[in-house]
């Protein structure tokens, strides 16, 4: 069957159908992490440390076991001992052995049988603390003289002579960098620093394990990924994979922070400790934000050259990033993509993993790109200022396209970052008249999506509607995306396609809902599902009809002989050779597995207009424009939600959001309060515009969407505010007393 | 022959080379002949790699085929979120 | 932790006053709730208020003035036309503390006693000249609510005592009240800087004037040096950085994830022009 | 520790409920009356994800005790539909596509709802002030305000 880019042809797809859990997320019903309760189950609360870096001297639970109501209390001690790498790195993390690392650390847990039993005995459990110097800081903790955090943590790639805080490193590039400067006409140096920012989804880690004696059991949680979650929780408790079951709830946002373990083997443990009682654990707000993965903090060197046209002859890139105390900081993808906006000969990046007294950190939307993107996009700005060059015709000009060779090496395929480009040129928004203290600013991104271990099942039922199993959670719509690519395919309506999200134990291993991949890895596996099932109607319809199968086709949801030489027969719809599909052979289900490696990368092109109080720094946004690559758009309401989406979280990093540690090492803003997430009032309509480059990789031309819109609000804002006061503003977050300040200082000369 | 581009910090484990030349049909063919060759690659590749030939990424396939005039990056493991 | 519902503010002291341990007093609830979620204070004895009979009225009372009841929520004054006509900076201070849901149960008397520096409510009711009556085990005493805060989490009432009504003095004629504050976002945040001004006129002049700083210091504080700077003037542009300028002197900020010193200092003075202008709008009959 | 009896209206319906002093109102919908579409997201206040409304006026009821409910009359999400019929503001966040996880919904819903209740005709910008205490971290709040607007000038229409 044809699946090529014939976008004229499309029958749903790019249709914009209610969504099918719609119905019970409006009326309360849908069932999240914490909505999740089954008979005799316990309540588990969590111990955390209250200091940065602290030796565990010695933990007492006499008081909390001797409570009525506790039946259980674990610590490391009943976890298993031995692991290496990762998986040791998850097991530390998830409950603190010999230190604790970070303020917020767990370093033990208890279940009881109520909720605030479990918390009262949680206080009950005294630790015994031997505190010791910590950093917080990812330039100080590679100066000499920073406590070592973990000694030894270093893999092969960090050459002798660093601080042992750095732990990974990365040094990538190609061409020749004096050759590329010495073309310049401009060369431009600068130095630049990111906040840690959260995911900051609403929904807070929930979970509800049980498991027994014997290691067996189940686990029901919101994450972005069971398979992950199995994998990691069974190797931190040393049991083995299959024996536990994970179903994913409905899940209240995760953007990268649910694809890893927290407290799903604390409940585990609980619970057999408890004698195989389930136990819910649900963290609060604090805990979230004080003990589970924000963003990595950045400080980066950029060195850039560019000709009085416009044309950049060199880049070259130094990035410092912290990830907690865990190996992990995702420097490996900004050494790979900080240009890849661009073409550019003579490129080089440097980068560092570095360890410091703060909480593991998670994936969050682009992961190592949006930092990266601060830099390098606030860098061409600055040139294109200096030089008196347009932003956009400059970016036109060195642009990434079909056959460039890329920064990080192979070349691209067919990408949008031409037609974003163009589009947001085109707008009215970058024509739109500014006032005094008005600015416009202009910053393209990337992402260059993902494949992944993809499985996926789709099964024909009795009134030929269709079943459609998928192992990526839905977190913005993509059942309904599902839907519309299987409708397709069987040239059905939407209506009669149900998708579920299945557990574990009914499918493949699958990755998460991650790397902007669902829509683009379980849509192509849905979609090739569905050709083995037309594939076999058409079987069945042959069989019937006494023809060879090749000379049935399948059309608009019947199986019709392929021309007049194959026979007359009236074509038999999904709907009859599903009825008799119990006498013509038993059921019908397609299956796809695989790790697709099609997809290709998203850019996309953001212009946002600000004004500035030049008496408090205070900046608002006045509009905001998405421009990005969808290849083609499934279901267009959710493609701009997502860009809208990441849109609203980069401002939210470039102008307020961070993670503000005191003197002590503990996290002072673990509260919505103080971390501060746009709220409606901050935010004007995000005006977006969809770009359709179809990917080649993809049956209907999909390329992931979800990562790239949160990688240039950080520098389009940061160019908006040069635009609208001189001012070049070179650490995020550009709160209002760092422009007041910066303005003040400016007026003083 | 294949020739493999390795990322600037690898050269350290090839002798100083950026580019290298190996043998091997697939994927998995050329890594294993990699660190055959040069076994200061063996701890990168054991950390994990993706690879990409004549432009397509393959984050973990060992089975991929890889032809003689292929162009063969090593890149980092990637992550989304 | 105990839970209890007295019918009057003399049961509700005596309650209080015979407590052992911690007490807290419950009117709207959005500062006691935060902090035993939060693990900061729970309370061995929680004495809700909102039984009493009169916690929910508005008066006028027959000076013209207002009289308030300890547990009238936030949106039920800014519902309240006459009263907001009558002071709009007032009311405007109590209606930015928290969201639409935190308005629809925190009450201007607990922002006062939960003693922040930072509460929006305290700042417009010192400028405005308003007055609690203070009911103790001894009996009940009138106190300006200036007196309240002594610190940060800190009040001048004594064990036992809590807060029965409120006091707000009649508006009069050619009169204005604003309240301004500063935060990062545009909703949500606490006060990074706070400022509230009340003034009278004759003519175009300034004859009366009150002006108070919030967040700028251990409590929310009238500043006199701020109200000379304008009384007696029109409100021209000397006025007004002499007022800038005796607000920031007054400023005895500290540095914090909310905001610096310097910057804490330099609104203090931007605030205090921008909001005596709107009081002085108002008192010449602007309603906006 | 002893817990108090506590007799209110729930969407209607008369509840009781024992539960601790120190029990939010949050806590008593969902863990003793089972209604779990409100939601925790903070704790705190700074979220919104809880909402409802007590005697027509809108809270949090994680910043309300559950002891407080005495008597009261309380609305939550699940009391919004009329049987199989949506309120129109729940029509027009599924049509405008204005949740993608889902889980700030509820709370949104009941925000507006009581918004609507008393300005039936609101300007975008009042709209963004009074759903400021409810976030969303998916949408960007775009979707959501358009359904809002929608959902409004639909009512007006058949009221």
């Amino acid at each position: 069957m044809a699946l090529d880019n014939k976008n004229n042809e499309f029958k749903v797809i790019g249709s914009t159908p209610n969504r099918p859990d719609g119905l019970d997320k409006v009326t309360g019903r849908a069932r999240f992490g914490a909505d999740i309760s089954v008979p005799g189950m316990l309540h588990g609360a969590v111990v955390r440390s209250p200091h940065a870096h602290a030796k565990i001297v010695k933990i007492d639970a006499s008081k909390a076991l001797a409570m009525k109501g506790v039946k259980a209390v674990i610590t490391r001690a009943d976890f298993p001992e031995g692991l290496e790498g990762e998986d040791w790195n998850l097991q530390e993390n998830a409950m603190a052995g010999e230190k604790a690392l970070y303020d917020g650390h767990a370093v033990a847990a208890v279940a009881a049988t109520s909720p605030l039993a479990a918390r009262d005995a949680a206080k009950l459990i005294e630790v015994e603390y031997e505190v010791l110097l910590h950093v917080t800081d990812v330039d100080e903790a590679m100066k000499d003289g920073a406590p070592a955090i973990r000694e030894g943590a270093a893999d092969y790639s960090v050459p002798e002579g660093l601080h042992p805080n750095v732990v990974r490193f990365f040094d990538t590039g190609m061409g020749d960098l004096d050759k590329g400067f010495a073309e310049a006409d401009l060369v431009v140096e600068r130095s630049y620093t990111t906040e840690a920012a959260h995911q900051g989804y609403i929904e807070p880690h929930a979970c509800l394990g049980q498991m027994g004696a014997d290691g067996r059991g189940e686990l029901w949680c919101c994450t972005q990924g069971h398979w992950f979650i199995r994998r990691m929780s069974t190797a931190v408790l040393g049991v083995e994979t299959t024996n536990i079951r994970v179903t994913p709830s409905e899940i209240g946002g995760g953007f990268g922070g649910k694809t890893t373990i927290t407290i799903e083997p604390l409940s585990l443990a609980l619970s057999r400790k408890a004698g195989g009682a389930p136990v819910k654990m649900v963290m609060n707000r604090g805990e979230v934000l004080r003990a589970t993965g924000p963003t990595s903090s950045a400080s980066m060197d950029i060195k850039m050259g560019m000709t009085k046209d416009g044309k950049i002859t060199a880049a070259h890139g130094t990035f410092r990033m912290q990830g907690g105390a865990f190996p992990g900081a995702p420097v490996d993808v900004t050494t790979m993509l900080a240009f890849a906006n661009y073409t550019i000969e003579n490129v080089h990046h440097i980068g560092y993993d570095v360890i410091t007294n703060r909480p593991k950190q998670a994936a969050y939307r682009a992961p190592g790109a949006p930092m990266a993107a601060f830099a390098v996009e606030s860098t061409v700005d600055e040139m294109c200022r200096t030089l008196g060059l347009d932003p956009i015709e400059t970016r036109l000009k060195n642009a990434s396209r079909d056959g460039t060779r890329s920064t990080f090496g192979p070349k691209f395929g067919p990408v949008g970052l031409v037609e974003s480009l163009e589009a947001a040129r085109d707008h009215a928004n970058y024509k739109m008249p500014l006032g005094p203290n008005q600015g416009r600013g202009v910053a393209s991104g990337y992402w260059m999506n993902w494949g992944g271990e993809t499985s996926a099942s789709v099964a024909m039922s009795e009134d030929g509607t269709v079943t459609v199993s998928v192992g990526t959670p839905d977190i913005g719509g993509s059942r309904a995306s599902m839907a519309l690519m299987a409708a397709e395919a069987f040239g059905i309506a939407y209506e009669n396609v149900r998708v579920n999200i299945s557990d574990t134990g009914a499918l493949g291993v699958n990755e998460p809902t991650h790397g902007s991949r669902a829509t683009y890895a379980s849509g192509l596996a849905t979609i090739k599902a569905a050709e083995e099932c037309i594939t076999k109607m058409c079987k069945r319809a042959a069989d019937k009809w006494g023809i060879d199968a090749d000379a049935v086709i399948w059309e608009d949801g019947s199986a019709k002989p392929s021309g007049p030489n194959a026979g007359e027969f009236d074509p038999l719809s999904i709907g009859e050779i599903c009825a008799e599909m119990g006498e013509t052979g038993g059921p019908i289900s397609g299956h796809y597995e695989g790790s697709p490696t099609g997809f290709s990368g998203s850019f996309g092109t953001h212009v946002v207009d600000v004004e500035i109080d030049p008496e408090t720094g205070h900046t608002t946004v006045l509009r905001y424009l998405v421009v990005q690559d969808a290849g083609k758009a499934i279901h267009p309401a959710y493609v701009e939600g997502q860009f809208q989406g990441g849109a609203a979280q980069g401002i939210g990093w470039a102008l307020n959001e961070e993670y503000i540690y005191g003197e002590d090492g503990r996290l002072q803003n673990p509260v919505f309060l103080d971390y501060r997430i746009p709220v409606a009032s901050d935010l004007p309509m995000i005006d977006t515009v969809i770009v359709e480059v179809p990917n080649p990789g993809h049956p209907y031309g999909v390329r992931g969407v979800g990562e790239t819109g949160i990688t240039p609000p950080l520098p389009a804002l940061a160019n908006a505010i040069a635009d609208a006061t001189g001012l070049r503003m070179r650490g995020l977050p550009m709160t209002p007393p760092k422009i007041l300040a910066a303005l003040k200082a400016q007026k003083n000369g | 022959m294949v020739e493999i581009n390795l990322w600037s910090g690898l050269r350290r484990f090839a002798d100083g080379k950026d580019k290298v030349e190996v043998s091997g049909k697939t994927v998995g063919e050329i890594l294993d002949d990699l660190v055959a060759r040069y076994p200061g690659m063996a701890p990168v590749i054991k950390a994990g790699v993706s690879i990409s030939v004549d432009g397509e990424i393959i984050p973990t396939g060992r089975r991929e085929p890889v032809k003689e005039d292929s162009e063969v990056f090593l890149l980092q493991r990637l992550k989304g979120g | 932790m105990r839970f209890h519902s007295p019918a009057s503010f003399e049961d509700a002291a005596n309650i209080a006053a015979s407590a052992t341990g911690v007490t807290r007093f419950l009117a709207g609830g959005t500062d006691v709730l935060v902090q035993l979620r939060a693990d900061i204070v729970e309370p061995d004895d929680l004495i809700d208020v909102k039984q009493i009979a009169g916690v929910k009225d508005i008066t006028r009372r027959s000076d013209g003035g207002w009289d308030l009841g300890v547990a009238v929520a936030g949106a039920e004054m800014t519902e309240h036309a006459a009263l907001m006509a009558d002071w709009p900076g007032l009311v405007e201070g109590m209606g930015l503390i928290g969201s639409t849901q935190v308005q629809g149960r925190a009450t201007l008397v607990g922002n006062l006693c939960n003693a922040s520096p930072a509460g929006d409510a305290s700042p417009g009711m010192m400028a405005a000249g308003v007055t609690v009556t203070v009911t103790g085990p001894n009996g009940t005493r009138e106190v300006a609510v200036e007196d309240v805060p002594t610190a940060p989490g800190r009040t001048s009432l004594e064990k036992g005592e809590v807060v029965s009504a409120v006091h707000i003095p009649a508006r009069g004629a050619n009169g204005g009240d604003a309240y301004l504050r500063f935060i990062p976002r545009t909703e949500m945040d606490i006060a990074v800087v706070g400022c509230g001004v009340n003034l009278r006129l004759d003519g175009d002049i300034v004859t009366e004037a009150r002006v108070a700083l919030g967040a700028v210091a251990p409590t929310a504080r009238l500043v006199q040096d701020a109200a000379d700077a304008i009384i007696g003037t029109t409100l021209d542009d000397a006025a007004l950085d002499a007022l800038a300028a005796a607000a920031e002197a007054a400023c005895m900020p500290i540095d914090d994830k909310r905001g610096t010193i310097e910057f804490r200092t330099d609104v203090a003075g931007v605030l205090a022009k921008r909001a005596a202008k709107i009081a002085y709008a108002r008192a010449k009959g602007d309603t906006k | 520790m002893s817990k108090v009896h506590v007799t209110t209206t729930v969407n209607g319906d008369q509840a009781e409920f024992l539960c601790e002093p120190r029990e939010t109102l949050l806590d008593c919908l969902r863990d003793k009356l089972h209604l779990t579409g409100s939601k925790e997201g903070c704790g705190t206040g700074d979220c919104g994800a809880c909402s409802v409304t007590v005697d027509d006026r809108l809270v949090c009821s994680c910043l309300m005790l559950g002891v407080e409910a005495e008597g009261k009359e309380i609305k939550t999400i699940e009391g919004m539909a009329d049987g199989e019929n949506l309120r129109p503001l729940q029509a027009k966040f599924i049509e405008h596509a204005a949740l993608q996880c889902g889980v700030c919904t509820p709370g949104i819903l009941v925000a507006s709802e009581a918004l609507l209740k008393k300005n039936p005709d609101p300007t975008e910008e009042e709209l963004r002030y009074w759903l400021a205490g409810n976030l969303c971290r998916c949408t960007g709040y775009d979707k959501i305000i358009r359904a809002v607007m929608d959902a409004a000038a639909e009512m007006r229409e058949t009221s």
